[in-house]
């Protein structure tokens, strides 16, 4: 198991599956709290990801980065809403840091920290206001707290603490993003961008685990 | 779900191709069926020398925005997929084509979305040239503006700045004068909704919130998202009430000003309901002093066929009675 | 049923206050609230040497009447209860406020209580010397017009015919020549519609038909009575292949000629499934070879808050595109 | 038992009781097959006329004529539909044959005979045609073939064949109307007025038949 590009490739397509599965549950999520299309905006993401990666053969020193390049700037030209800036941007911030070949447990914690980076700097929200950053801010924090551990341990870890995170978007007021519109009422409902950043991350684990 | 569409993921699109069809007087639309970003410009292309508007978000809410490209209004518009903000990619080639090398403002709608994906757009559009400049509308006095919310949303008097910046831009007002004057009718505008429906996004197929037979929302935004409060269903001069006095008492209107008084149309009510809102309101407002020296009634920011209304107050002064009596022609309104 | 509405009893009279008073620069609204017979007319009175026109029928298809009434467009307008002709009593005065000296054109749709009440106000206008010419307006090719039905029905077609005639008066024709022209537009006007849900009067409460969710009503009128044939729920492109190949085929419009092609909402559709028709429909003519010269697409022929459509095809000539684009100043129709 | 001007009140009267309370049942006739205003636009013309009668006094000499005429006039000005007209006129023509302080028999028939003209005189429908000719036309009929009756004879005769000649509408298919746009499918419901006709002459009976 190496987290190279042909990984992150692979994290991309299972993302794209994850996500399509996923769609009408995250839609739900949304008709709940907010207005209905965020399983479908990311689903219409994705699904131009898988092609516009088909469309580009892998260099032979393909980096990690180039590859999350790829997929930021295709979520921000195709999703749309909230979500579309917010997911670009974390791809794009961890496109950044990740410009190798191959990544190492320090480099996955550099990548979930700039995407939350990414995501804060786009959205101004912090923990607790029921975002995604309630799940994308605990595991950028579970990597860094898996000293030492494999660099797959660190992405499972990361993954299991934004699934945490999102379950824990249930009882929380949203004051960001549309759900903020509700007030109290918006508690009692998981927050889909929280639940979908917990479906990408265990996309990322699945991809890892891949032959 | 009954809609007259065919493939509800090609809704917008095949919405926008009539729409392009049947007023190519008036628009151009660009990138329809995958040929590339969609948005829309004014037939015959930017005017030189005059401030160009650009304004857009998700679809649904017709006539809004591209309904109002054409003269003395906006020069582009940007539909998102319905209810989602547009994509910067969509944004951008739309503020370069509105640039008649005067600048372009753009805007926007206060919503997470629409705000970022503008902000994007906009970064964009300046590294091409184009000296832009954006005003945020936030006249929905349902949400409050605290620090508990993403801010008040944009709703249905973005007409009045759309229609009013356009006049000045029109008169020929440079950028920094066309965007004062849309700063201060998003300062003078505010106004709150109803929907005793809700609306079906045609790919999700079923409701975009629940409401029992005898309950309504009270003020909801444009998004197909709930409102603020659930109550049960009562009269016509009941709502009324609950709509107009939140937004006069924001907007600290007086008795002996002047207002243009405009109640909009969610979709799907008839427009004899929208009058009897009409008649309610502006003796609400008589009774305050205050006089409705202009009036617009009817669906200019819907969403999609849902049930309900909203009323918008804007004060008026001599300058923009004015700029709201300039001419205008776009698809949706002309005079 | 959720309406916006006071006491479902008083509806016409409570949208009609609202739309006097939002209007007021048009229309005077004479007789609310039991104070005599209902009747719209023109604000500042008719006009001196030109041919008045007055047309009439149920409420609960707003804009029309009431909305047309104004500059280039109809002088007195006649509101009878929800879906109920009007009254003579209520027709004659309307006609006798439009008769500024040169007759008065009165537009019927062909339904037996229009056509009745008008008969009865007519001959009572006649006896108070005002010399009357009457149109019977009968676009719907929904109905066969035979024995074995009253005839055909007047339904959005009857739009072309006002805003036509209101052209021909306004550049001076006398009765005669108003009649003929108004008597061009009906023999070149065809319609027909589609309901995908029923309206529901407010007195009564319940929708004016049932229809199943997964059916359609083709051929509906307008007073809420189901259609001709039920079937079941298709797309887009089929419903309006449905609509407009009659339609087109009842007018013999032949290649090479001119339409103009009107999309109308019934009221609860949504603009943006409107432009979806009308894109449709405009490419099924090209396909036989018809241009289409002029379009206007919105809700202008309703049925309170009824999901569906019409598809209305005139044929025009140079003059009727005269006359179409000529200037109109009314509620509902400005250019 | 005198069919007087009192008589002809206490019709109007009593029409504007059966009319409220059929109100929905006529609603919903029309409803089947029409636009749903049939009992409405009714009731609120009876309901017109039986304030106009409290407001104009009896005079002491008041013909039969007079009252029908004022139904009539007020019938037309306030019931609108097709259905206003149609009772319009036939009030107005049967008023005319009426200009006297009492009927007898033959009055009576030729008070329905006049009806029946001038509906057929408005609206061109007959018999079969599944309007309320269907239900007046056999009701001047049995009047006038229940020769040598007593004149409240004559007006039951003409009521039962009235409620007879509505119920017989059912199967039919419309031809005139706004029921005849339904063409086949306007078979199997009754013809709302014919049924209203049929009430409107049960009321006449128990006008009648009151003290
Ligand atoms: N300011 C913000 N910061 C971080 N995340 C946000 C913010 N606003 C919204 N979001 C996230 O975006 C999600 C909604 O995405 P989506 O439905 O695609 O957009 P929209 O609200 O425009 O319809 C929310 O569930 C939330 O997780
Ligand atoms: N041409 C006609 N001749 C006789 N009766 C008619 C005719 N057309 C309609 N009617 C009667 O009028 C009734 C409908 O009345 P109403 O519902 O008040 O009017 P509308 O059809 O205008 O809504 C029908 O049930 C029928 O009995
Ligand atoms: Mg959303
Ligand atoms: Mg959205
Ligand atoms: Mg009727
Ligand atoms: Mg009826």
């Amino acid at each position: 198991m190496t987290l190279d590009a042909a990984w992150a490739r692979r994290w991309a397509a299972q993302a794209a599956a994850t996500v399509a599965a996923a769609k009408d549950d995250l839609t739900e999520l949304d008709r709940q709290i907010g207005d209905g299309d965020h399983g479908h905006n990311l689903d219409r993401g994705f699904r131009a990801v898988v092609a516009k990666l088909d469309a580009t053969p892998a260099a032979a020193d393909e980096t990690v980065g180039a590859v999350l390049k790829l997929v930021a700037t295709t979520l921000m030209s195709t999703v749309g809403g909230a979500a579309g800036p917010l997911y670009g941007t974390a791809f794009l911030r961890a496109a950044k840091v990740t410009d190798r070949e191959e990544l190492d447990a320090p480099a996955v914690v550099a990548l979930l920290e700039a995407a939350v980076e990414g995501i804060t700097a786009r959205g101004h929200a912090t923990t607790g206001e029921k975002t995604m950053v309630d799940a994308w801010q605990p595991a950028a924090e579970a990597a860094a707290g898996a000293d030492g551990a494999t660099t797959l341990a660190v992405l499972e870890a990361a993954a299991a603490a934004a699934d945490a995170g999102a379950t824990a978007t249930i009882p929380l007021v949203a004051t960001k993003g549309r759900a903020s519109y509700l007030g109290e009422r918006s508690a009692g409902h998981e927050d889909p961008g929280a639940r979908s950043t917990a479906l990408l991350l265990a996309a990322a684990v699945a991809a890892a685990e891949e032959p | 779900m009954k809609k007259l569409l065919d493939d509800p993921e090609n809704a917008v699109d095949d919405s926008l191709t009539g729409f392009a069809a049947a007023h190519a007087d008036l628009v151009e639309v660009h990138g329809l069926h995958g040929a590339g970003p969609v948005f829309v410009s004014r037939a015959g292309g930017a005017v030189a020398g005059k401030v160009g508007l650009v304004s857009g978000g998700g679809s649904g809410h017709e006539p809004l925005h591209a309904g109002f490209v054409g003269a003395g209004m906006l020069d582009a518009a940007v539909p998102g997929a319905v209810f989602t903000s547009p994509t910067p990619d969509q944004i951008t080639p739309a503020i370069q084509a509105a640039d008649g090398g005067a600048g372009v403002l753009a805007i926007v709608k206060n919503y997470t979305g629409d705000v970022l994906n503008f902000e994007t757009a906009v970064e964009l559009a300046e590294a091409e040239d184009v000296q832009v400049a954006t005003v945020l509308v936030n006249d929905d006095v349902a949400v409050e503006d605290s620090l508990y919310t993403a801010g008040r949303r944009g709703v249905a008097g973005t007409v009045m700045v759309e229609k009013i910046a356009g006049a000045a831009a029109a008169r020929g007002d440079d950028l920094a004068g066309v965007q004062a004057v849309a700063e201060r009718v998003v300062a003078n505008v505010r106004s709150m909704g109803v929907a005793l429906a809700a609306c079906t996004v045609p790919h999700v197929g079923k409701p975009s919130f629940d409401l029992g037979e005898g309950e309504i929302e009270i003020g909801i935004g444009i998004h197909g998202e709930p409102g603020r409060q659930r109550i049960a269903m009562t009269s016509a001069s009941e709502i009324t009430r609950l709509l107009l006095e939140p937004v006069a008492d924001d907007l600290h209107v007086a008795s002996g000003e002047r207002v243009l008084l405009f109640v909009n149309g969610m979709g799907g009510t008839p427009q004899s309901e929208l009058y009897v809102v009409y008649g309610r309101a502006r003796a609400l407002l008589e009774e305050r002093g205050v006089t409705v020296a202009r009036s617009l009634v009817g669906n200019y920011v819907t969403s999609l066929e849902m049930q309900g209304a909203s009323i918008t107050l804007l004060r008026l002064d001599d300058e923009l009675e004015q700029l709201w009596d300039a001419p205008v022609h776009t698809a949706a309104m002309h005079w």
